[in-house]
């Protein structure tokens, strides 16, 4: 067995020298080689024979890359755990110090198997002829509407409101311009002799009002005061400029 | 290999990998044939292709044959080409199309009067999108461009037809009717 | 167009004028018809081009089809003469590629943390060649790049999804974790 094992590693250091990928890859290739169950790994002989290949590496004046002691580190440490006695009745939950490294394998072996896979079907596909494209026509740009019926009722309702709103505004106005056009001055005159006659002061602003009334007609009031005060049955004050403008009723 | 059937794919297997035309010489030394059969094999295929349910076909080119599309399916190839953008429409857009929609045929002056805004560009911007398009000239003075929807408006719409847009409820038409402007 | 021989013709005459692979979308984009149909259709073809006496099949990569010549012609269309580079992908890169394929999306980490060594030279190789690539970042510390595969990987090992990738291991690790052996 010493022998054999021997004459396996010689053959490992000259014919895969160089062509283990990393330290899973070295381990992998041991544990074929002994013809291991995966799941479970003698760590003592393992770690040996690991050891071992590292060193006639050594002797051979190679450079072991870090990973390679890292692994052998990893497996030294497993194999003291393994070698402490187990405090049965305590530990019973404790896991198998090999876990981790049988795991980390198993992803390995999946992963050299598909890779396996991979280069055969690499092999059928190889065979695969493909196309160069064809001269297309130059690339042309086209421009989709995206757009939602009901948005146009919408729309439509909305500007239909809009235009109804804006036409009773309108009309507003030219009722008031009507109205107040068959209000001539006379007329305005008049009623402001009416208020005038509880003799109480007005306030030009109350009277006419922008708010109330249109331009002309606040235009045509101030015509009227005008004409009151000729008549003397008024005085006007304003006692700033663009102030407020009373109007005093006066008895003759 | 001796069945046709074998032979006829491995020379379109050879043409389309080859893309370009491939001479007869090269072909017949491929499947291992004398001239005569190549030609009358390649014929065969021509034929095959023309009246089968292809979208490519066999072509003699003088002593060379090569794989093409058919011309039929020109358009559908040029899509390949074509990368579409998605864009929606203004609400100025909206809102004229709705007019022109609603009430085609219908001048510019109808539209503007009821949206209270110069709607020049979103009409022109409509016609360019080919959504709408002057149907013909109002008898009136000034003879004014009368405005209608297109068919690609239906289409780009989903509509059918006009009478697919939607409808209008009752009030909805009062208030519409109430308020039809002076043209 | 309506009549199924008729799109279908459509469809082969796009791909092989597009000679590289056609995303779905665009085709059913091309053909008019929506995406469900279009698979169907397409899938419909991919047995067609397989059961029939064709020098060319179509295949799907991912969310793309392209048409590519049956693999048992490759010695006649070798007679073309035309060379072409293979790729040439050593162990280590099969390997980290075997990884990324399963584990995908996966971190730099990951890959060395399952084969033991620095894959850095490996993964740039890989994506030189286009059949990885850099699909993100993750959300963690130092928001490490992600990698998965391409439809290069696809076209080169021929799968059509990575769904199509065969499922290995499920049943060991179960096994790992019920039956620790005491040593």
């Amino acid at each position: 067995m010493q022998n054999e094992l021997a004459s396996s590693l010689h053959n490992a250091c000259t014919i895969k020298l160089d062509n283990f990928e990393g330290p899973f890859d070295l381990l992998f290739y041991l544990i074929e080689k002994n013809q291991i169950d995966i799941y479970d790994i003698p760590i003592f002989e393992i770690t040996d024979q690991y050891m071992d290949y590292l060193f006639a590496m050594q002797e051979m004046d190679l450079d072991i890359a870090s990973e390679f002691l890292v692994m052998a580190s990893t497996l030294l440490h497993i194999k003291s755990k393994l070698l402490l006695p187990s405090k049965k009745e305590v530990d019973q939950d404790e896991v198998d110090p090999r876990e981790e490294l049988i795991m980390k394998l198993v992803e390995y072996k999946k992963a050299k198997e598909l890779a396996g896979m991979l280069q055969e079907r690499a092999k059928t596909w190889n065979k695969v002829y493909y196309k160069l494209p064809e001269a297309l026509p130059e690339s042309a740009f086209e421009v989709i509407l995206d757009v939602t019926p009901s948005l146009l009722k919408e729309c439509y309702l909305k500007c239909k409101q809009d235009y109804h709103d804006r036409q009773n505004d309108v009309s507003d106005k030219m009722n008031r311009i009507l109205a107040q056009e068959k209000v001539s001055l006379k007329l305005k005159v008049r009623e402001l002799l009416t208020k005038l006659k509880k003799g109480i002061k007005l306030c030009f602003s109350q009277v006419y009002n922008l708010r109330k009334m249109s331009r002309v007609e606040v235009a045509t009031g101030f015509l009227a005061t005008l004409e009151v005060a000729k008549l003397g049955r008024a005085t006007i004050k304003q006692e700033v400029e663009f102030g407020e403008i009373y109007i005093k009723p006066k008895r003759n | 290999m001796d069945d046709l059937r074998d032979i006829e794919s491995a020379i379109e297997a050879v043409l389309f990998a080859a893309g370009d035309s491939v001479s007869i010489d090269k072909l017949s030394e491929i499947i291992n044939q004398d001239k005569k059969t190549t030609i009358s094999i390649l014929s065969g295929m021509e034929m095959k292709y023309k009246n089968s349910p292809r979208g490519i076909m066999l072509r003699q080119l003088g002593s060379n044959y090569q794989l093409c599309t058919k011309p039929e399916y020109e358009e559908h190839i040029a899509g390949l080409g074509v990368s579409r953008k998605k864009q929606g429409l203004s609400q100025a857009a909206y809102e004229v199309l709705s007019i022109i929609a609603y009430h085609q045929p219908v001048t510019r002056a109808y539209i503007e009067q009821i949206r209270g805004v110069n709607s020049d560009n979103v009409i022109s911007t409509l016609a360019e999108k080919n959504l709408v398009y002057e149907i013909g000239r109002q008898d009136a003075p000034g003879r004014p461009k009368l405005y209608g929807t297109t068919e690609e408006f239906l289409r780009v719409f989903g509509f059918s037809s006009i009478g697919d847009l939607p409808q209008l409820g009752m009030n909805e038409i009062k208030m519409v009717m109430n308020d039809i402007p002076v043209d």
